[in-house]
């Protein structure tokens, strides 16, 4: 009985021992120590944030109650958006693979082939019948830039704005928004 | 000898250490073995093993590890 | 043992090894005979090199629109295309360095359309604008100027993988088919001096708008490649033609079309923007294209060349070769595989409905 | 210069050309040459540390050796003089120097691997503890600076411990350290066997040519086939660990023991296959460690120079150094027989798994990886009682069906413990691996999830025979190796053509190239 009791205690004390280092180990940041050490590491693909709230799907448009987002699957997005005015696919140089556009009167939304399945690649606004859903429209004066995107536009013919796989182009002339396009960056 | 020979019997009782000199070869002694007979021996003749010491040769067999045992004391 | 049982024991091994090597290249390096058929044009060129004319570079835009045949047959101009699909800027340079090679054209056609690309777009283009060139140090320098990002990560191993082009497609073990074996020591020929043919329609009925760019700017290594293009021509006493195809999709935006007119006025170089021509030409984007708009069909292609025929006769100082044995000789053959693979494509449309290849079986 | 590149082969075939063909006395000059230029590909700044290295063990390797030869010529002379008593304390003197300048030597190498590989790590620990938030240095580790600095320290200790006389000549040393095959990722060689053969001169000898060529082969289609294409799988399953749980942790536990054993065993064949073209001999690194029956066996049998080297120089002075002793003696008394006696082993173990787990990467997924190998170690060490009675009762212990039930157990058990690599994220990969038994989904074994990962089926299927023939080779090496017992007792020319086949094999279905990551050598990195 005895032995058995020490025998205990001695293994107590190493998993004690474990558990500390373990603890440890779980209280400091282990991306930041391995990193440089670690040529065939993954964590460049870990890196982005995957844990599935809205914003890591970067800016997104919205019609109605669809949301689309960059680089998402386009079927059901498509479907969701109903017929489109006018549908144009274009083929690539050779190669299996199409640049698909549909277009709704007010906005486009362009997809990409990927593995066989289409993804989405951009939105266009083309009118201010649609806007961001921050608020951002085309007429939109610079400031109304700043205020939905807190970049400084004034004098600026251009200006993009980046959120996770998502940009948004915007082009301005004389201080106002003359073009709104959504860019999925792959 | 026998203090030697109890030490090891204590470590595995089965085997017979007058005729075995294949302890290490054979992987009979592993490294807890080791460290144990040499931390028994330290406390039973007042020898220390030093870890150069800690070779297949010199733990092959009973015999051997007593000659060794002799050898450090002499020195 | 002797040293010489030794090395004929390894020299043998070796040679075993090249043999099996070469064996299995031919069989994994793709045929090109039903799918991806542009990647046979760069290297089909050789078979029509010499006493040429007029040379065509670029991509699609060339290698479908024109149709040196029709050139031959009504202006008695002797023209090849370089093309390929995707065919960037430097790709171009490159393809009429090799070109010289073989012949010094008198007339240089280069599509405008890849200026707007100044990065590479994917490895698979480079594999079709430059597996088919010929060894010599233009592709080796056409090699280490294309090469895509991941490509120039393993240099070595790019540039060893176009000498040995297994080091690139051992894979395609698993994708072989019929046509790998049936093509394994030869392919037929699919263009006509670098003309890709179809004769099926499929018309525009909506071309999306073109969302306006941010910048409109070429980047400084495609006018740097324009400009190599120019002075080698220049040196060559080759006359340079801009041309901008009547393709509706990649739109050509006004912005870009400006520059180009500015910079063939400061380097005296004809440009034609055959967009503004199509009524003149009589393109009609119903019936004359193949894809809704990106290529022409070969009804589209025989108007097209019919009207840059005489725009070449009024631009250039090319002579007619009609009546001339040698010239004669030459194209009649070229003339009746054209014909053959027309009506071979006009046959399979008829009894399928559509086309499966260009060759109509 | 990695192995599975161009530039290796044609400098392999380079070198091993001149090597054959120069005066047998310039043999081991060529390959110190080659071993240069192979480091030198690695950067020039890299080539200055294994210098230090080189040089700094020379010295102390010449200065401890010196001083042992005018102790053992003074005791000689004066031995008439000196009584027993003297020459002890004679002895003693000198070796207190010795010690020293071995002490010099280690701290000096050691320091330096240190500063390279863990001051970021250190400063992340400050960081931690402090709230500071000091910058990270970011040093480049220069290519296989853990291996060769563990072989030079191991060879000043033997010289230390009189094992064997320093090397005399500068050039020669710097070859033992630098000998290009093992410079990736060992084996850690020791001197007085490496440098038996590294000097030759080697006559050239087709059957020993034959052998290396051969493992040459087969550490490539172990690396090229089967480890460069799994590593795809790998990459994918522990990129996503929120998306791969349950099933796929298991999947990642098996994928990822198959990739490290294909990607290191390969290697180390090429090493030693390398070796033994140019008639060297180099340790054995692998004795089919999946067939080990518990983790102790298995770890003899893994990376064994690493394993052996950590015992001899780390292992055994620490637990039998008379701090230790008094740390037993005291333990004994105080905790009793049976705790007392464990005491110092556990102490040392426990040290020497914390110390493997540095040496493996400066990240605590490794520490906490070293302590959970020491963890089973010493559980099964305490289990083992239990398992003689228990086995002696039932009677079954021996049976072939027992063992491979063993042979699974330490398999898994190791894959699991071994995934802290791939995640390197020590609560993640608890979270991984705690969800295989709470996340319910092996059902997508079946849904064509795997096809997902970056493989195709016929990327499976490649793998799959891959693993089967390196399967079936292990089982053909119960009988010895199979070089010797099936493939050298055939015809010349059934040999080369059997030879050049396997060659053209490997090209096609390699896993190189566009589209496939050009996989570094995982242990290179250490």
């Amino acid at each position: 009985m005895k032995k058995v009791t020490k025998k205990l205690i001695a293994a107590m004390a190493l998993v004690l021992i474990c558990a500390v280092c373990f603890a440890y180990g779980c209280a400091s940041d282990p991306g930041d120590s391995g990193k440089t050490q670690t040529p065939a590491g993954n964590n460049a693909t870990a890196a982005p944030a995957t844990s599935g709230t809205s914003d890591d799907n970067g800016y997104v448009f919205k019609h109605g109650d669809v949301t689309v987002i960059m680089n998402a699957p386009a079927a059901d997005i498509i479907a969701a958006l109903g017929t489109p005015r006018s549908y144009y696919e274009e083929p690539s140089c050779a190669f299996e693979g199409m640049d698909k556009t549909y277009s709704y009167g007010s906005f486009d939304v362009t997809t990409y082939t990927e593995g066989g399945a289409d993804y989405i690649s951009g939105v266009v606004l083309w009118d201010d019948s649609v806007e961001t859903p921050e608020g951002l429209y085309i007429g939109a004066k610079a400031a109304d830039v700043t205020k939905a995107y807190g970049v400084d536009a004034a004098g600026k013919t251009n200006v993009s704005v980046t959120r996770g796989k998502s940009n948004i182009i915007i082009l301005l002339k004389d201080d106002t928004v003359t073009s709104i396009q959504y860019l999925a960056i792959y | 000898m026998d203090k030697l020979l109890e030490i090891l019997k204590e470590i595995h009782a089965d085997v017979d250490y007058d005729t075995c000199e294949t302890l290490i070869d054979d992987g009979i002694l592993d490294s807890f073995d080791i460290i144990s007979i040499i931390t028994e021996i330290s406390s039973e003749f007042d020898v220390q093993i030093p870890a150069n010491e800690i070779v297949p040769e010199n733990f092959n067999s009973a015999a051997a590890l007593w000659k060794l045992i002799e050898k450090l004391e002499d020195e | 043992m002797k040293a010489l049982k030794i090395i004929i024991r390894i020299a043998a091994a070796l040679l075993v090894f090249a043999l099996g090597i070469w064996l299995l290249q031919r069989l994994l390096v793709p045929k090109y005979v039903t799918e991806n058929e542009e990647g046979l044009l760069v290297k089909e060129y050789y078979s029509y090199a010499g006493g040429n004319d007029v040379l065509f570079i670029g991509d699609c835009e060339v290698y479908s629109n024109f149709s040196p045949v029709r050139l031959w047959q009504d202006f008695g101009i002797t023209s090849a295309i370089r093309g390929s699909p995707q065919q960037l800027i430097w790709h171009s340079y490159y393809m009429l360095e090799d070109t010289l090679r073989y012949e010094t054209p008198k007339v240089v056609v280069f599509n405008v359309l890849s200026m707007k690309y100044g990065e590479p777009q994917s490895e698979a283009y480079n594999r079709l604008a430059l597996d088919g060139m010929k060894w010599s140090d233009v592709k080796y320098r056409a090699i280490k100027a294309s090469m895509t990002e991941e490509e120039a990560d393993s240099e070595a191993l790019t540039v060893a993988s176009y000498v040995m082009p297994i080091l690139r497609f051992h894979s395609r073990w698993n994708e072989l088919t019929g046509a790998d074996f049936k093509y394994m020591f030869g392919t037929r020929q699919l263009s006509h001096n670098g003309y890709v043919m179809r004769i099926d329609v499929k018309p525009v009925d909506t071309i999306p708008k073109a969302a306006p760019l941010p910048d409109y700017s070429f980047a400084d290594v495609c006018w740097d490649y324009l400009e190599k293009i120019r002075t080698l021509c220049d040196r060559n006493g080759i006359q340079l033609i801009l041309i901008k195809a009547p393709t509706l999709r990649p739109h050509w935006y006004d912005e870009w079309d400006e520059q180009i007119v500015k910079y063939a006025e400061e380097k005296g170089l004809c440009y034609v923007n055959i967009l503004n021509e199509v009524e003149t030409i009589g393109i009609d984007y119903t019936t004359d294209t193949f894809d809704a708009g990106m290529h022409l069909n070969l009804s589209g292609a025989e108007k097209l060349t019919k009207w840059f025929g005489t725009y070449l006769k009024a631009n250039t100082a090319l002579p007619n070769h009609r009546g001339e044995a040698e010239y004669e000789e030459k194209w009649i053959d070229r003339i009746d595989y054209y014909n053959e693979m027309a009506e071979a494509q006009a046959k399979q449309l008829s009894e399928n409905g559509k086309l499966d290849g260009y060759w109509g079986d | 210069m990695s192995f599975v590149s161009l530039g290796f082969l044609a400098f392999l075939a380079v070198l091993i050309l001149l090597y054959y063909l120069v005066p047998k006395k310039g043999q081991w000059i060529l390959l110190l040459a080659g071993s240069v230029f192979f480091y030198a590909f690695a950067g020039w700044s890299a080539l200055i540390f294994i210098a230090v290295t080189a040089l700094s063990t020379y010295l102390a390797g010449i200065y401890i050796g010196k001083l042992a030869a005018d102790r053992d010529k003074y005791i000689k002379e004066h031995s008439a003089e000196l009584d027993k008593e003297a020459k002890k304390a004679y002895k003693a003197k000198v070796k207190k120097r010795t010690y020293l300048i071995m002490s010099l030597c280690l701290l000096l190498n050691l320091g330096m691997l240190a500063v390279i590989k863990y001051t970021d790590f250190g400063i992340s620990i400050v960081n931690g503890i402090f709230r500071t938030n000091i910058g990270f240095v970011h040093f480049a580790l220069p290519m296989g600076i853990s291996f060769y600095i563990f072989q030079s320290m191991g060879y000043i200790i033997d010289v230390y411990r009189g094992k064997y006389a320093p090397e005399k000549n500068i050039a020669r040393f710097a070859l033992f350290v630098s000998f290009f095959p093992q410079l990736l990722q060992g084996p850690i060689s020791r001197f007085d066997e490496l440098s038996k053969t590294l000097y030759g001169p080697h006559k050239f000898d087709w059957n020993k040519f034959a052998r290396g060529a051969w493992r040459v082969l087969w550490g490539y289609f172990k690396k090229v086939v089967i480890a460069d294409r799994m590593i795809t799988a790998v990459l994918a399953l522990s990129g996503e660990p929120e998306k791969y749980t349950g099933v796929y942790v298991v999947a990642l536990v098996l994928f990822y023991a198959i990739e490290l054993y294909a990607d290191f065993t390969g290697g180390i064949d090429i090493t030693i296959g390398v070796a033994e073209m140019l008639g060297i001999e180099v340790a054995e690194n692998f004795d089919r460690p999946f067939f080990s029956l518990n983790i102790t066996e298995y770890w003899r049998r893994w990376h064994i120079t690493m394993g052996t080297w950590f015992k001899d120089y780390i292992f055994y002075p620490l637990s039998v150094s008379p701090k230790m002793l008094k740390i037993s003696k005291w333990s004994r008394e105080k905790l009793g027989q049976a705790i007392g006696k464990r005491v110092p082993v556990y102490l040392s173990t426990i040290i020497v798994w914390f110390a493997t787990g540095l040496w493996h990467g400066a990240a605590w997924n490794f520490i906490v990886w070293g302590l959970l190998n020491c963890l089973v170690i010493i559980v099964s060490q305490e289990l083992s009682p239990l398992y003689t009675r228990f086995h002696k009762r039932f009677g079954f212990s021996n049976t072939k069906g027992y063992n491979v039930f063993q042979m699974f157990r330490t398999f898994w058990l190791m894959g699991f413990i071994r995934v802290l690599d791939v995640y390197r994220d020590v609560p993640g990969t608890f979270r991984q691996v705690w969800s295989v038994f709470t996340t319910a989904n092996w059902g997508n074994l079946f849904s064509g999830s795997f096809l997902k990962l970056g493989l195709t089926l016929s990327d499976f299927i490649a793998v799959l025979a891959g693993c089967a023939v390196m399967f079936t080779v292990s089982v053909l090496q119960n009988k010895g190796q199979v070089r010797d017992n099936i493939i050298l007792k055939r015809p010349v020319a059934v040999r080369l053509v059997v030879f050049v086949l396997i060659a053209l094999l490997i090209t096609i279905f390699g896993a190189y190239g566009i589209g496939y990551d050009a996989g570094a050598f995982i242990y290179g990195q250490f």
